[in-house]
């Protein structure tokens, strides 16, 4: 059976990938998961210095779904090489690394620094999350600050370059355009909703920041719509996540299109989801009598 | 994650369930002050998330845990008979230090279980003990039933019982505990965070060597959310699942 | 307890009110619940002639949520006069009817029809259905359309505006713009979400039109965030709605500034969902010690 | 909605559960062919809505389910015990109609539900009937309990069962209802879209005495989601919640 898949010009030897947030930087998860056997694995988003993240609570469950307000708090780049780069060398798999900054330098700057290091196999810019004022969504509600980032990042760095987009997409075809024309070479879609929860006894909102990500089941036909109308409107390839938790899920993203797929929320859940869902897949093939999973990927639309 | 059959269910009082559990590598390395994460095995997604409980007795290839019904997820979990199975992972975290000469044991309510835990580590060890529990309701005072051969147990109770001490756990502490008798021990607290936050006062000085066992709400309680921020003593945050749940007081601002 | 609100010239006795397409056009809904409890109904959106809506499969459920293709089925506003209207006249409560058309000359021949119908208190146009291609979504995509649109219907008749908007929408400050210049006098936030979901098994959509719309639980969380941005925008009162299932979701609507809920998917999980509702506000309100339910309006902000 | 407790709980082979549930209105309302909608009694929001199922059985304060084990939601509520409590609304849509001189009762393993019911009635209106039931495993065939005091049941399994015919329960009716025999009949037919759509096959020139209960995916079970759209013979859709969930063969596309 051949799992492997490419995206553009990088292999991956099977498309279940490990969501950025969900799976520190490699090393908390590995105890509980055989990360050789996935496709990559997305380290936490990384910033140029390191960063306190937003005050608690930063979870919250709703029905489904899991809402948080970490605001991406990270170690910053230069602690992430040396604690954490020893143990993601030894692995035998793809390492992603998620980047954001607070301005396009701060992008660069990371964009620079990772780019040395030949381990790292990918960039993926966050330019979509709902839970830090910069560095976050306003590039999506803004065409041109996303032309300059992404080919401000593009030039600093000759890795495989991966955008990671959320549902705030301004205007789909205009962003898609822009990403194309400034050398992404494939899309995350999707980072977490932006979403509310107010404590009615208390009379506030639950989280400091008023508004925080929605992840989980509860987002995944939203997600599944999203990534069919990406795969319909660009031949960049597209790692679709958002509530993936079974491999039923993840098969659902491949047959629309998806070349790869994310599992986020779903680690927290379980943290040998990935492996599980992976093997789900295997079965499937198996059980449908396709060889190559290939064969699968678009085959609905 | 590993599926665990529930082999004993016990209620105490109205609000407490207790699950004596089959799963042996949990059974064999949980220390007192470590949790498990615990889903009932329905296949649903509401609620989504594991629940932490924290570990209230393990031997061999079983261990034991007991929750309050608060809310979904406890709830559909007392639902569940001998018999039923759950998926848990653990043990996690960093559980209470041992190394006590005399320890004095606070437990406000379901904060009893790690220190019931802690107790019979410290039986097993011959480290001596008091063990103090305040709850609020008198029906929850079937939870004494879990301390029952413990030496040197005090409870105290927010309703009127007669024959009991009114109050809380604190109260019941300034009342009996002199400075003396404090002042060698180490502490060790679990409880409603009001009573945690109050220590400082009951025991001025003492911030060294007080064990707080924390809660904070978690996602994946072993270190990749980034969820169960609280604030660090000079800024920053702690991570109760990876650097807790225990924490010296003097770490912590609560 | 005075728990009356109004939306402009327009008085509720109480803010609970039932979503179009999910109490019917009243008389199926009534043997399970006392309408005239309600702030108002919402009946079945209609449209000039009668439409057979889109083929089975026309319902799935996903995890704390539902997609629904039903593709506004519907007896046409001709039948709607003939079969509804009397007993809806016999209602001490607000009747609101939704409509939509394939063209905007359908719309407008519907309001004007229903202008000559005293007992209908508001007008509600669908300018959001996920479910058919005109007469729908399309609308919130094309600024200079949905002006159109607006402004002939509000030339057509006298009746209270209301304009149901959904996530599709493109620049949220234009439309409200637009909205607010044409003579909306009120908007219903939100409709169902555009989603999808494929069979793995059949390797099919499982839907006819491929995408559906998601109502439920699932979507409240985002309906909210959207409901809180839009009050920041525009002084038009809001009527909240979007996977309310219980007093506390409904709540949470009223104090981030919706005036008015609407309870959709709830009615078919259980048909007296709205009472319960309305008395778990209620009970709220005196739990609070509030005398007035027009002090937790916005309250949270 | 009301709260029916659970009296009864009965496993029939290994993917049929029974309840016995306590209700009045809808025990005594309740005619064959009608059916309730069931939620477990759990305030979680996955599954989400409530479950339609035929009536079985009703008498006095008590009706009687049967459901088969196929998804999330029949799963949660095969964990469910006596003294539980599960919400129900009902009775609900269009039963079958009790006209009939002869009836020929033809039910496809959980179809057997409504005909049951429908064969008690007529026992008690002294209507002559034959009850044809086809299951596809051999363990199902613990469903012929609740058929054990009818009269003339004839059964069917598509494993091979010594002693038994081995096919569908349409095979089994081809080999033993002679035209002379059904002509004069009213024939009640229930079980997979399959089997109902083969029925205009097997008895030609019937559709108009051919009465079907259908399934359909359904969202309020009372008529005002239109969710539960069918093809109508001659075009538009039904609602099998409120047209049906009994058709005339006649009235609709299969
Ligand atoms: C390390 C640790 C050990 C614990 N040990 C015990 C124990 O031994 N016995 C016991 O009864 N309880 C214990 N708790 C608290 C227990 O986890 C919560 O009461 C439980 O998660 C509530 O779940 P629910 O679905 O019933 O409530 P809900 O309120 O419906 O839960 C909703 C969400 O909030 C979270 N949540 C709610 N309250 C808490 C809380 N106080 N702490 C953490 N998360 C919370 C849940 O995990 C869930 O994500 C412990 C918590 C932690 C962090
Ligand atoms: C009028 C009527 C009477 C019925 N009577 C019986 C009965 O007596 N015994 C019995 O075992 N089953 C009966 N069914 C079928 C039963 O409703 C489904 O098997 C059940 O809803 C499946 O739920 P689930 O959550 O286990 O499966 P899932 O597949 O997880 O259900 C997911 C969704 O699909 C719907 N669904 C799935 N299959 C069906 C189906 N065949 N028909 C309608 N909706 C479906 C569910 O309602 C739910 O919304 C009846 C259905 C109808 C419409
Ligand atoms: C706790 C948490 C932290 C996350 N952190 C990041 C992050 O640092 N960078 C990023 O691009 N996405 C982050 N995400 C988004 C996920 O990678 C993923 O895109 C999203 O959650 C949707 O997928 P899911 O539903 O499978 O979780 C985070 C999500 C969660 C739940
Ligand atoms: C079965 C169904 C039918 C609906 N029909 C209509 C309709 O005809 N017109 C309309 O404006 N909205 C329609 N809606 C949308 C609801 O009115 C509501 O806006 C949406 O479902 C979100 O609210 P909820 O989550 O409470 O259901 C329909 C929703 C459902 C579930
Ligand atoms: S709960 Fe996820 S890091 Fe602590
Ligand atoms: S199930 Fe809602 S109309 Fe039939």
């Amino acid at each position: 059976m051949n799992l492997s898949v490419t995206l553009g010009r990088m292999t991956l030897k099977n498309p279940v990938v490990l969501a950025s947030g969900t799976c520190g930087y490699g090393r908390e998860i590995a105890p509980y998961l055989d990360l050789n056997t996935l496709g990559a694995i997305t380290v936490k988003g990384l910033s140029l210095f390191p960063w306190e993240g937003n005050p608690p609570p930063r979870l919250f469950e709703v029905r489904a779904g899991l809402l948080n307000s970490i605001g991406l708090e990270n170690k910053g780049v230069e602690r992430f090489l040396q604690e954490d780069l020893p143990f993601l060398e030894a692995l035998d798999t793809r390492v992603f690394v998620n980047i954001w900054g607070k301005t396009v330098e701060e992008y660069v700057a990371v964009a620079r620094k990772l780019d040395a290091i030949e381990r790292i196999d990918a960039l993926e810019l966050n330019v979509s999350c709902p839970n830090v004022e910069k560095g976050g969504a306003s590039f999506l509600l803004d065409p041109e600050a996303l032309r300059e980032l992404v080919g401000r990042v593009r030039e600093a760095t000759g890795k495989f370059l991966i955008v990671k987009l959320g549902p705030k997409l301004q205007d789909w075809e205009v962003t898609v355009r822009i990403l194309e024309e400034e050398g992404a070479e494939a899309l995350s879609v999707t980072n977490s909703f932006p979403a509310m929860v107010v404590d009615v006894e208390r009379m506030d909102f639950v989280f400091a920041m008023k508004s925080a990500g929605l992840s989980g089941p509860a987002i995944k036909p939203l997600a599944l719509k999203m990534v069919y109308d990406l795969v319909g409107m660009t031949e960049l390839p597209i790692i679709g996540m958002g509530g993936i938790m079974t491999a039923e899920d993840a098969l659902e993203f491949l047959l629309v299109g998806a070349r790869a797929v994310g599992v986020g929320t779903a680690n927290l859940v379980a943290p040998s989801s990935a492996v599980d869902i992976l093997e789900g897949i295997k079965a499937y093939l198996l059980r449908k009598d396709m060889e190559n999973i290939e064969d699968l990927i678009g085959r609905v639309r | 994650m590993s599926f665990a059959r529930i082999c004993r269910k016990e209620r105490f009082g109205e609000r407490f369930v207790c699950f004596e559990l089959e799963e042996r590598d949990i059974a064999s390395q949980a220390r007192p002050g470590q949790f498990v994460m615990v889903r009932p095995g329905f296949r649903v997604f509401d609620p989504l998330l594991p629940r932490p409980f924290a570990v209230l007795s393990a031997n061999d290839d079983r261990f034991s845990l007991l929750f309050e019904v608060v809310g979904k997820g406890t709830e559909l979990l007392s639902y569940l008979e001998v018999g039923d199975v759950v998926e848990v992972l653990g043990p996690l975290g960093r559980g209470f230090s041992l190394d006590a000469r005399f320890g004095i044991l606070l437990a406000g309510g379901r904060g009893l279980v790690p220190l019931v835990f802690l107790a019979r580590e410290f039986e097993k060890r011959g480290i001596l003990f008091s063990f103090f529990l305040g709850v609020r309701k008198r029906k929850d005072l079937a939870l004494l039933r879990l301390l029952e051969d413990l030496p040197r147990v005090l409870w105290s109770c927010e309703e009127a019982v007669s024959g009991g001490f009114c109050g809380t756990v604190l109260d019941l502490v300034g009342k009996c505990l002199e400075r003396a008798l404090w002042q060698g021990a180490k502490i060790y607290a679990c409880g409603p965070e009001g009573m945690l936050r109050e220590l400082a006062t009951v025991f001025p000085g003492k911030e060294e060597d007080i064990e707080v066992a924390l809660e904070a709400r978690m996602g994946c309680g072993f270190g990749v959310c980034l969820g169960c921020a609280i604030p660090r003593r000079g800024g920053g945050y702690w991570h109760v699942c990876s650097d807790g749940p225990v924490f010296r007081l003097s770490e912590v601002v609560l």
